[in-house]
């Protein structure tokens, strides 16, 4: 295992420890429990964002922390989802008076820990809504799965959920708002190679030389299908396919009804993509991947979504939501309309997305 | 014959687990490696390490020992594992409150009402490829022994011969619950590995009552 | 060989291709030659900054192009130096009247081929200045070598001389600031893997799992040691250490002088650093690290720039100048002041490096 | 016995040479990446196959010919050789202007201006284990056997003869020029990519030198 590490073990720690230092303008980074915290948090009359995962996806979630993107990130250890510990206390040092928006991947261990979380946090007094994004159509059914993982559109959402926040959206509107984003968002992504978890010392999976794994996850767990290496176009256009040709999803996730004072399944309904949309592209690299390939992808991703009569009006192009060092990438389209786009063109300054300001 | 678990035997075998989780760190991850994420190992020693690290070493009501357990595992497992293993022994110690010995019945309750947390909690039925897979097994055994009037020990070494059975039986399985489930048929093959943690918990509680009945 | 590329002949022109349709209200793509354009140069009354180098750095040099920083930028083949008749057209295609800057990169190939584009360009009327980089400590002397490699004071020197041209300065004084930025900037690098050049198909260099190339170049060139596999913060100490021990380095340069209306040699010494010192820091990642990666090493530099009396006033973390897939660093510090702050604080709006605006 | 190089054997010799280059590509290629950056078999093949593309078939200037593969290289092969050979090749353009045929004298000014060309751009002198430590030596060896009357097609021998025990004399050479004087002493017992593709491309234009006099 070849890493820029010290311990194995602390290496969650240490990369924080560097954040903090390195950003102290944008946020704190807090231990036992660990979360980060935008530095302005808490702002009275502002809704509070709060996200978090597993570690191993940097910039993701503790480099979107600051100002018009989230107040608060929970990171768990590497690819394991943080514990409702550490949402309670972040969640303690950012809310403002006006709840907090909880945007949790769809993991199982997320799920939970975030609901439980949810559980502890309303004990204190606070608002709470847990909004679930599940956007990998690699995932095609969700009665014999968990349904499908949460991946790139978690980023767009909270990009937009923050500036929706800033602009002053209450905790009601801001769920919808971000269950919006999330029935319009649609991710698939493959692997080149896996990634080594520091714990473990040797790469998750094995994969030849002339193989690549389709419908990764971001966890260096396998893909839904294993084929012989492809050109970036040929692999642009399976993982475009997917996501271009993606039927109507429907599933049942679980809220918070606030009036019911209760957890409820609500069933819900993937929007499909047509023509004369306007898309949202985030064309994401893994961590191994050099960003001269990513443009080669969103060259090819550009010209399908156009002979398919829609068009890609903001685009992100980088390293957003990785695997460690895996090479690999993932392709989200979001349908927008002018309140999304105007909330994603909102001034954003955080460590990993910055404009406007 | 060892008629009750003491609260002292509880302690140990949250002790014990924890020594087995180091033990079998790698061989979990490689479990969950292979139809995972490569974690559940890790998980599962951080947990019970801190699970021993916390551990309120002269309490004797075992619902206040099993309820620091599961804070202890809420807290630190983190990932799938976490808030079901806690929820697993919240529920148990809810049900156990005020005991400072365990009998047959307790212990049945234990597995009970820890299932019952699971379940609520990750909404997955027997025959998903998941802990469930060796728990219900070994609840359904322990019943029947204790029916049929065996010993505690026996009880539980029939509740753990069941566990290992349901355990090997997640092998062909494809899973449908948790991150096994985006494997599909791929998943089949491979020993679940929630299953497997959950099988050598029970296997040291059973190790502990026959340490115990041998000594008495 | 495992990239999202096409065909290995055509990498150059297909990243270009996805740049293009990625920023379009940034910048403009021309082939044959090939070189990337602001959108808005030329500009009247500002000095155009020029730059450009082998392919395979993404986002250096095309992803700086835009407002604030480069008018134009030539991209080589994979690691090979553009050449003149691609600086000649960008150069006629941005030039605003008020002459270019050129920003070369210090090696052979880079120095020669501006230089012929330099002379090329003056036959078309316009002035032209170019400025080396050099200064990667790896290197320690300029006798028995080629001199110290450009590598990452060139980010730095591009986001200040870009701001300092929208700011008004002539070319005389931009050419000083450019050379005034490269006598506070040292860099060093090291890498963990060989990147493959997709023409090869291999690896440039073998390197064992437990062994890493210190003062590695961004060419796949080997270093200037090998050494056994050490933590991150041994690592940083290495790199750090030969930055902040660097005594003064004296070098002949190749430069216009536009009195003589010739090239002239100038003997230049770069400053060292001292107790007080404000920096600019870079921790660059080669392509293949993630960022998770650069907040380790970031804290330990920041921890040793402290020790050493010094302090980190700005900094850039991530992957600014890469070798394609590498898996390495490299460090860069830039003694700042009050002026050089000022301009690097200005606004910036390309693909690779935004604030501001 | 052949006495001079027509202007159609300086474009066989073009055409000839960039077979020469593509067939060699991976080989110079691979000296590069030991010292270098693993382009250089690259660049120059892809500079002469420009160089082929842009040839005035039917020009009888030589100082036009060669004018014409410098514009090429100098505009398609980049990096230190795009320079460097493209300066030899104006140079010596400049030199011929007006040639139709090369007599042994012309031959030798090309190698001499071309080399002047080189060390005016590079600064480099012999000895730093570049292309100058083929090219020079076979100057030295064509102007020698000049003087002792040899015929043109026993220089260019002699030359090119030269030229490889040069280039085979860069092996233990430390490089103090170019990229791979990066290495220091690492960069010993490699031998320099420049300097073999500077012996191809005179050995090439040998051989065309050797069938004209087998023909004639
Ligand atoms: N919904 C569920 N119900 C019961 N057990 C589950 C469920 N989902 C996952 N599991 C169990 O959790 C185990 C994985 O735990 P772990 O690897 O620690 O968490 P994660 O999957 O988040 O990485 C699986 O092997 C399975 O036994
Ligand atoms: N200053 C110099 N003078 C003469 N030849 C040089 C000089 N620098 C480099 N070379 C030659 O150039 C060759 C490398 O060419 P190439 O690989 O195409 O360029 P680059 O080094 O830019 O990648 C070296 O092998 C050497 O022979
Ligand atoms: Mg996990
Ligand atoms: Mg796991
Ligand atoms: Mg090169
Ligand atoms: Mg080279």
């Amino acid at each position: 295992m070849k890493k820029l590490i010290n311990d194995p073990e602390d290496v969650t720690r240490e990369q924080l420890e560097g954040l903090a230092l390195a950003h102290p303008d944008l946020l704190e980074v807090h231990f036992d429990p660990t979360f980060v915290k935008a530095r302005q948090a808490p702002e009275a009359g502002k809704v509070a964002i709060l996200s978090g995962g597993g570690s191993g996806h940097e910039p993701m979630h503790a480099g979107y922390v600051g100002r018009g993107m989230l107040d608060a990130a929970c990171p768990g250890q590497v690819f394991t989802s943080p514990t409702p510990d550490q949402m309670l206390e972040a969640g303690k040092a950012v809310a403002g008076g006006r709840g907090i928006l909880q945007i949790v991947k769809n993991y199982t261990g997320d799920v939970m820990n975030f609901q439980m979380a949810a559980d502890l946090l309303r004990e204190e007094g606070i608002a709470v809504r847990n909004i679930v994004i599940d956007d990998d159509v690699a995932v095609k059914d969700s009665t014999y799965t968990a349904g499908r993982r949460g991946t790139g559109t978690t980023v767009i959402a909270e990009k937009i959920c923050g500036a929706a926040a800033v602009a002053g959206y209450d905790l009601d509107r801001l769920a919808q708002l971000c269950r919006r984003v999330n029935l319009r968002g649609k991710s698939m992504g493959m692997a080149l190679t896996s990634c080594i978890v520091p714990q473990n010392g040797r790469p998750t999976f094995e994969i030849g030389e002339d193989e690549i794994e389709i419908g990764i996850g971001i966890h260096g767990e396998p893909g839904v299908e294993r084929i012989g290496i492809e050109t970036a176009d040929a692999i642009t256009e399976i993982l475009a396919g997917h996501i271009l040709d993606d039927g109507p999803y429907a599933r049942t996730l679980t809220e918070w009804d606030p009036d019911r004072d209760d957890w409820v399944e609500v069933e819900v309904v993937d929007e499909t993509l047509v023509k004369g949309d306007r898309l949202i592209a985030l064309v994401n690299g893994m961590g191994g991947t050099p960003l001269s390939e990513l443009y080669t992808v969103y060259a090819r991703l550009h010209a399908l979504v156009e002979a398919s009569g829609m068009s890609i009006v903001r685009r992100l192009i980088g390293p957003y939501m990785t695997s460690l060092e895996m090479q690999g990438i993932s392709i989200t389209l979001v349908k927008a309309d002018d309140e999304l786009l105007r909330l994603f063109d909102a001034p954003v300054h955080t460590a990993g997305l910055r404009w406007g300001c | 014959m060892l008629t009750v678990l003491t609260h002292r035997q509880v302690i140990v075998w949250i002790e014990r687990t924890a020594e087995v989780m180091k033990a079998n760190r790698d061989t979990l991850t490689e479990l969950d490696a292979a139809i995972g994420d490569a974690d559940h190992g890790n998980n599962m020693d951080r947990g019970y390490q801190a699970a021993v690290a916390k551990l309120p070493g002269d309490e004797t009501d075992v619902g206040a020992i099993l309820r620091s357990l599961s804070m202890a595992l809420i807290s630190k497992v983190g990932g799938a594992a976490g808030p079901l293993y806690g929820t697993f022994f919240l529920q148990a110690s809810n049900a156990l409150k005020g005991r400072t010995e365990l009998t047959e019945a307790d212990v049945e309750r234990l597995l009970e009402t820890g299932i019952d947390g699971v379940m609520m909690r990750g909404k997955a039925q027997a025959g998903e490829k998941t802990m469930l897979d060796a728990l219900i097994p070994a609840r359904d055994a322990f019943a029947t022994a204790r029916g049929r009037g065996a010993s505690l020990t026996d009880c539980l070494e029939a509740a753990t011969e069941a566990a290992g059975q349901g355990m090997r039986a997640t092998i062909p399985m494809i899973a449908t619950k948790g991150r096994a489930s985006y494997l599909g048929e791929r998943s089949r093959g491979h020993q679940d590995p929630g299953a497997t943690s959950s099988y050598l918990i029970l296997k040291t509680l059973t190790e502990i009552a026959q340490e115990g009945r041998t000594a008495s």
